[in-house]
């Protein structure tokens, strides 16, 4: 480790993240030129839309920061979705659905841990299988039916608005000052920047990282499931694709929010203006109702333009 | 490329994005939603809406998934479109049960809306506009089986498992194939509406049974990957697709497909947007049009080889009497 | 071979008190090697405790035996006289004792204080929370002990290498450790970091905190010990009083033969014509306006103080890191591409760290020896396993590289092994000029010997070599000129004649 | 000392001996799936059937054998199946206007070719991690295709471009033929060639190798469009075997290329593997999908399944390796 490697550029720009710049240009052009994009009803509903892939997002911050990946994660959402639907119609208790919801997750989350942590397997490897397992479960359980009938309970509480803020967004933020407290506040969230940065450290402190880096990947899997009963909620319904595919949408928040892949350099607040500034760029289209083709295309140009800004920044 | 340079890329776009949406200024506006942009089926259905729209001097907006057949994007796309209000609504769910939420969306808003090709599992619409998968399927298995003279060994090659038009389909291909006791029914394996699936599911059942007379496939991108598969392994046998899709027609005229179901996307597309921009100007609708199967063959191919683009929508008196009930 | 020198088995001061900590009959095995070999030894309170060995020597293992990372397979513990075990960590914290290992035990994202108290964090009010303030505190009153003057908020990832010590000599004091076991400290500091060092192991020392303490470094050896332990091969070979050894017989010891300590050199008066020109060479990485000329048959010094910029001016002029102004010249041609061009016309960089820069570690000896001779071996652009066996096994023999095969993974050699691959894959490409970072860290004497009889035989055949060294006796034993820089500029040059380690010194350091 | 151990127990050396029995092991495993599928299908043992499979297993291999490359660097190009759709489309539309198929192999060639050249821009000059700049990719590629399809089918090609794809020469499948020349080009290039050499230097260590004078960049770029340029080919074999060209044809192909390359026994941390392991990876999971269609198993088991085998093959190389050290 040389001095050079280490050093930080006193670059003014680097203050100021790729992510913060992208979002902020997104909004005031949006604001400008979309009709009604500023309304309170779009506000909120950019901020509705965008939970879904902030609570994935959010677990995936950390794993990346372990230098790690979760692919499985939609497919995993989709499976505890099912599950949620399936239970409670089944039970006719929406809490029974999301115990399940999250069991699974947790038995997924901690099979991608074992697999990374204890058998050594990439963790593009496992996760990838895992993916696989999922999706297939999520088609046998459901038998490729969409599953209905769920109890009322569940989009009631998902469609009601404490305080005029509905319930998905108090959630997110809820979700967020959570992680944001675990890793910053907590010795979990040391040990997650040790897992990325320095294993060896963990070990001479006394600590296991192979312990640690199952409890991270299980909190993925957690999530996954709390997440599958919000997925639920919103479609009224069980869907056995609904979910698949998000994973790659929330390591692109993330990586789109400046955390970077290598040694623990993990940053939470990007990751959800990451998410935001997906969420932003998706709603604005529509309101001006391009062509979808060029939404698809300019999802791509985000992306790319993102990590060029912040990769521009770390070597100017 | 610096940051400014971004910024001034974005605006640029966006600029021309607020001319183009500008362009939609007088008139209804009609928001059509589609399951994706890769389904030749869909494109007619947009072409249909525009025809019709343009017809009675009305815009409409499409609204597609990134994603094809997204459940979440397209509530997201509904929850926005509902900001933008619209005048009315022609909704294809990309689910039809599990998209029912977005329905009672836009209910609560009180945009008009009109549900085409999949019937929605539940919500308040001004009318329904689609085919019956299920006679569809029967009549163009029916004719593939006549033309068999009623025996012969049968292979089905389903759409994506679960799929409203999947399941209906396949039930009338069955009851079709019940009418016969003459055929035999080899196996019924799943090709996701995908050529290519279509094609190996084909390539590995031509090799496990020697002898295959028919094939029954829930659409012609899968009827049309069938015949490559028996074309590839020199065999031939009757298939059949459902739609009607441009490339179905050229494959009839050129002998190589039988017949195909015509689900007719461009007049669902059509009467659909018809009956909104009427139910708008307080003018007489119907509450459904199931349009009556019609099986396009050696005999009627010619009628469907004009090209969607160039096609006209029918009178609103036709569009009444396309209807089965 | 012969023990020429009394080794004393108990302590030399016949100290009444039994050893802090005393090891017996420590052994611990690896499948195919011994790494420890009924190794046994005390350390008292206040008293640094060389350790001295070659690589391989087993200090490595030891350390992790001390710290509870490895289990030893047979051996006792005792403390202040009483048996204990040491079966993890957690037990060699509980004894007092902290290891710092030459790559940081750091997490480059965490702040300095997160880093101090890794493990041991005080808990906020709700379990499982740090209590931020506290842990401020406590930091700050572990960096005042020592002596460091930094803010506990900084992420370690903006510290230099010598701060990062600092911080874990810093989460060491924190541990309140007794025993602290340091790995070669000063390989990676300048001389006035070293200095700053020396003082706080002294400060440490009058503390009563024991210290064992490993080097390479003969100067160090005699300049810190108390009393000095040789390993080899995993055994232990004697226990040495300082007062009355001498280097000669420390080497002796450790190699097993006798080693010629006198940097072989044979210098020639009429140097060559000029192989490499460098004119006002800048460039971001922070040097600027350097002035350098390197003649062939030459072996010339690079010398200054960590950070002074030798390593970016290397890179610069191999390539590595663009130049913002100047001109290199080399054998008449003008060069400004990257590190395939430079390579192309016949420089070679043997980097600083072999492990990081310099080698494949996963691939064979083999791979890395002909990598930069691929288009030279192979001009057609087929490549032949054949023709590389033969190039290689030349090699192995020629630079007496000791692996059992061209087909064994680099990462199994010695560092000194590895070394030799690094520079026998710039002899497979057929350099002239030879740019050489540091290239004795953490190589054991015996090795040191041989890189330096090759580097004179390189130049005796006509190429040259740029060298850079912390090491001064190094510089002066062998170059015919040095370059001294100081802060990103050449503070001036020494002609052979002038070539002493104060001059050396006078010119690097910043007020001169 | 500790890194040196993890580098030493983690991607193991390039050896082709090594590499060999890592490949070796893999041949055996798909013989013993062969063996368990003929005892249980008896259609499993006919030539057409094993033909087939070969066919299959083809397309796949033109995918995964470009990516093999990438991921030798320690990279990964998530756009191949996007690549595959544009290129498609664009050479289908070039057969169509100037009906020269030459041409056609030409545009989907240079497409390719182009976008592998734009991925190993962004990752070289751009210094954006592989994986997410070519995820960024697969969007802009996908947008492009949707765009320029508008939800059509270029379909019915000449036949004798069409042979390409389900021609037969000496009873064997032409796509076989040319699984074969490129399976030896591509070992030939890799492990015969210095710049094979040379990547599998870069993926080891890529500091070390550009210090070392190996142009790293240049290489890079060199191997980002090599993969691009396969997807390309890999288009014209689907135009050919498809006979038509549609937006979402290569939806479905990226993954399962990652699985081939991984279940090959090419390792993600670069410098390990080879192109024939990923032809015997692309084989196994052909085979498996083969063996459920015969066995006529419930398709959703699919995923699940190759999930497993991925899992397995990766985790017994990691054995394998261990155990050498």
């Amino acid at each position: 480790m040389r001095e050079a490697v280490l050093a930080v550029t006193s670059n003014p720009l680097q203050r100021i993240p790729g992510v913060a710049i992208m979002l902020l240009l997104l909004v005031a052009v949006f604001g400008a030129v979309a009709p009604g994009f500023m309304s309170e009803v779009n506000i909120a509903n950019v901020l509705v839309q965008s939970t879904l892939l902030l609570m994935l997002s959010l677990p995936m911050t950390l794993i990346i920061m372990t230098e790690g990946l979760d692919l499985s994660m939609g497919a995993v959402l989709t499976l505890t979705s099912l599950m949620v639907a399936i239970v409670s119609v089944a039970t006719g208790s929406m809490l029974l659905g999301f115990a399940a919801a999250v069991a699974v997750g947790l038995i997924f989350g901690v099979a991608n841990g074992c697999l990374v942590a204890a058998l050594g397997i990439p963790p593009f490897v496992a996760t990838l299988g895992t993916l696989g397992m999922a999706q297939g479960l999520a088609l046998i359980v459901s038998d490729g039916q969409s599953v209905v009938g769920i109890p009322h309970s569940v989009s009631e509480i998902y469609s009601a608005a404490p305080f005029g803020i509905p319930v998905p967004i108090v959630l997110a933020i809820l979700a967020y000052l959570l992680f944001h407290g675990l890793l910053y506040r907590t010795r979990f969230g040391a040990y997650v920047f040790a897992l990325g940065g320095n294993r060896e450290a963990l070990t001479y402190a006394g600590l296991s990282p192979t312990r640690l880096l199952i409890s991270v990947y299980a909190l993925g899997g957690a999530m996954a499931g709390i997440a599958g009963l919000l997925m639920t909620a919103r479609m009224n319904a069980g869907h056995p694709t609904a979910g698949l595919g998000l994973e790659f949408d929330a390591i692109a928040a993330v990586a789109v929010g400046g955390t970077s892949f290598e040694r623990g350099n993990g940053w939470l607040g990007g990751t959800a203006l990451g998410v935001l500034a997906v969420g932003v760029l998706r709603n604005g289209l529509n309101l001006l109702a391009l062509p979808s083709s060029i939404q698809v295309a300019s999802i791509g140009a985000l992306v790319i333009i993102a990590l060029f800004l912040d990769g521009f920044r770390s070597r100017s | 490329m610096s940051v400014r340079e971004t910024i001034y890329a974005g605006l640029t776009v966006l600029a021309a994005a607020t001319i183009a949406t500008a362009a939609w200024a007088d008139g209804e506006t009609i928001a059509v939603f589609t399951k994706n942009q890769t389904n030749p089926y869909f494109q007619a259905v947009r072409v249909g809406a525009d025809a019709a729209a343009k017809a009675l001097n009305a815009k409409t907006l499409h609204y597609i998934p990134t994603k094809p057949d997204s459940i979440p994007e397209q509530l997201s796309q509904i929850e926005d479109v509902v900001v933008k209000k619209p005048d009315a609504i022609v909704f294809t769910p990309v689910d039809y049960k599990a998209m029912v939420p977005g329905v009672e969306k836009i209910n609560a808003a009180n945009i008009p809306v009109v549900n085409i090709t999949d019937r929605s599992a539940a919500g308040k619409f001004v009318s329904f506009v689609g085919a019956d998968d299920y006679s569809l399927g029967l009549e163009t298995a029916r004719y593939l089986l006549k033309t068999l003279g009623g025996k012969g060994n049968i292979v089905i090659i389903e759409g994506v498992k679960g799929s409203l038009t999947n399941v209906d389909r396949v039930r009338g291909f069955n009851d079709a194939l019940k009418e016969n006791p003459g055929t035999k029914l080899l196996a019924s394996q799943p090709g996701n509406y995908q050529r290519l699936q279509a094609l190996q599911v084909m390539e590995n059942l031509i090799e496990s049974h020697p002898q295959i007379d028919g094939v029954l496939a829930s659409n012609d991108a899968m009827a049309m990957g069938a015949i490559e598969a028996l074309e590839g392994a020199n065999r031939t046998a009757l298939v059949i697709g459902i739609n009607g899709t441009k490339e179905a027609v050229d494959a009839i005229n050129s002998g190589k497909l039988l017949a195909s179901g015509d689900y007719n996307g461009f007049l669902q597309g059509c009467v659909g947007t018809t009956i909104a921009i009427r139910s708008l100007r307080k003018e007489p609708v119907v509450p459904e049009i199931v349009l009556k199967p019609t099986v396009v063959t050696k005999a009627n191919y010619q009628s469907y080889e004009t090209p969607i683009e160039s096609r006209a929508c029918p009178t609103w008196d036709d569009a009444t009497k396309l209807g089965a009930k | 071979m012969s023990m020429t020198l009394p080794i004393h088995e108990s302590s030399p001061f016949n100290a009444p008190a039994p050893p802090l900590l005393e090891l017996r009959g420590i052994s611990k095995a690896f499948p195919g090697v011994k790494a420890l070999d009924d190794v046994s030894f005390g350390v008292w309170p206040g008293e640094v405790h060389m350790l001295l060995g070659e690589n391989g020597a087993g200090k490595s293992t030891l350390m992790k035996v001390l710290c509870g990372a490895y289990r030893a397979d047979a051996g006792e513990f005792f403390h202040r006289g009483e048996k204990v075990a040491i079966n993890s960590s957690s037990d060699a914290q509980r004894l007092g004792i902290a290891v710092i290992f030459q790559e940081f035990s750091l997490v480059p994202y965490l702040d300095i204080a997160q880093n101090v108290f890794l493990g041991r964090e005080p808990m906020g009010r709700i379990p499982g929370t740090i209590d931020r303030r506290g842990l401020l505190r406590e930091a700050r009153r572990v960096l005042e002990s020592i002596g460091f003057d930094i803010d506990p908020t900084i992420p370690v990832a903006k510290l230099g290498v010598a701060q990062q010590q600092m911080v874990e000599i810093a989460k060491a004091v924190s541990q309140n450790a007794r025993i602290l076991v340091m790995d070669e400290p000063t390989a990676a500091l300048s001389d006035r970091e070293t200095e700053l060092l020396f003082e706080l192991i002294r400060k440490l020392k009058a503390d009563g905190v024991a210290i064992i303490y490993i080097s390479h470094r003969m100067a160090e050896v005699f300049a810190l010990g108390d009393r000095i332990t040789v390993l080899r091969d995993g055994r232990r070979v004697g226990e040495v009083d300082p007062a009355r050894a001498t280097p000669d017989e420390l080497v002796r010891m450790m190699v097993g033969r006798n080693v010629d300590m006198s940097y072989p050199r044979h210098f020639v008066e009429e140097p060559g014509q000029v192989l490499l020109e460098v004119k006002g060479l800048s460039a971001p990485t922070g040097i600027s306006d350097i002035d350098l000329v390197v003649r062939e048959g030459e072996v010339v010094g690079l010398c200054g103080l960590v950070g002074s910029g030798r390593t970016e001016v290397v890179r610069a002029i191999f390539g590595a890191d663009p130049a913002s102004a100047g001109r290199i010249i080399f054998d008449g041609r003008e060069k400004s591409g990257g590190p395939d061009e430079a390579a192309r016309l016949g420089l070679a960089l043997i980097p600083e760290s072999r492990k990081a820069e310099g080698l494949a570690l996963a691939r064979s000896v083999g791979d890395n020896l002909v990598v930069s001779a691929l288009r030279k071996l192979f001009p057609s652009g087929l490549f032949q396993p054949r023709r590389v066996q033969g190039v290689s096994s030349d090699l192995i023999a020629k630079l007496r590289i000791a692996t059992p095969s061209a087909r064994q993974t680099v990462a199994l050699l010695s560092g000194g092994n590895q070394q030799k691959v690094v520079i026998g894959k710039w002899l497979a490409a057929g350099a002239k000029l030879f740019i050489f970072d540091e290239p004795t860290r953490g190589i054991d004497v015996g090795a040191k010997a041989e890189i330096f009889a090759l580097i004179d035989r390189l130049v005796a055949d006509g190429a040259a070599a740029l060298m850079i060294s912390s090491e001064q006796a190094e510089i002066c034993h062998v170059c015919d000129r040095a370059y001294v820089m100081r802060e990103g500029r050449v503070a001036g040059e020494l002609s052979r004649a002038e070539l002493t380690e104060e001059n050396i010194v006078r010119l690097g350091m910043h007020h001169a | 000392m500790t890194d040196i151990t993890k580098q030493a127990f983690a991607p193991a050396r390039a050896f082709m001996s090594d590499d060999l029995l890592q490949v070796f092991y893999r041949l055996a495993a798909a013989l013993l799936i062969c063996l368990a599928l003929a005892i249980l299908s008896d259609s499993f043992l006919n030539l057409g059937n094993i033909l087939n499979v070969l066919r299959q297993a083809s397309l796949l291999f033109f995918i995964a054998s470009g990516l093999t490359l990438v991921v030798l660097t320690a990279g990964l190009d998530l756009s191949v199946g996007a690549n595959v759709a544009l290129s498609a489309c664009l050479a289908g539309t070039v057969i169509h206007q100037t009906g020269s198929p030459a041409l056609g192999v030409l545009a989907a060639l240079a497409t390719g070719g182009i976008i592998g050249l734009l991925n190993g821009l962004m990752v070289t000059a751009l210094r954006i991690p592989s994986f997410i700049a070519t995820y960024g990719m697969l969007w802009v590629l996908n947008g492009l295709t949707y765009w320029y399809m508008a939800g059509e089918i270029i379909h019915g090609f000449p036949a004798a471009f069409r042979q390409i794809g389900s021609g037969y020469l000496f009873g064997l499948p032409i796509p076989v033929y040319l699984l074969l020349i490129f399976l030896s080009i591509g070992t030939i290039f890799a492990q015969r060639t210095i710049w094979g050499q040379e990547i599998y230097a870069i993926g080891a260590n890529p500091v070390a190798a550009r210090l070392s004078g190996i142009p790293l960049s240049r290489r890079l770029l060199l191997v980002y469009a090599v993969s691009g340029t396969m997807a390309g080919l890999a288009s014209i074999i689907f135009l050919a075997r498809l006979n038509s060209a549609e937006a979402d044809i290569g939806e479905s192909l990226t993954l399962p290329a990652i699985a081939a390359v991984l279940i090959g026994g090419t390792s993600l941390f670069g410098g390990v593997g080879t192109v024939f392991g990923t032809f015997v990876g692309a084989l196994i999971l052909t085979l498996v999908l083969n063996g459920m269609n015969l066995l006529s198993v419930n398709a959703s088991w699919q995923p699940l399944v190759t999930g497993v085998i991925v899992i397995l093959a990766v985790w017994l190389d990691i054995k394998a390796r261990r155990r050498g050290e």
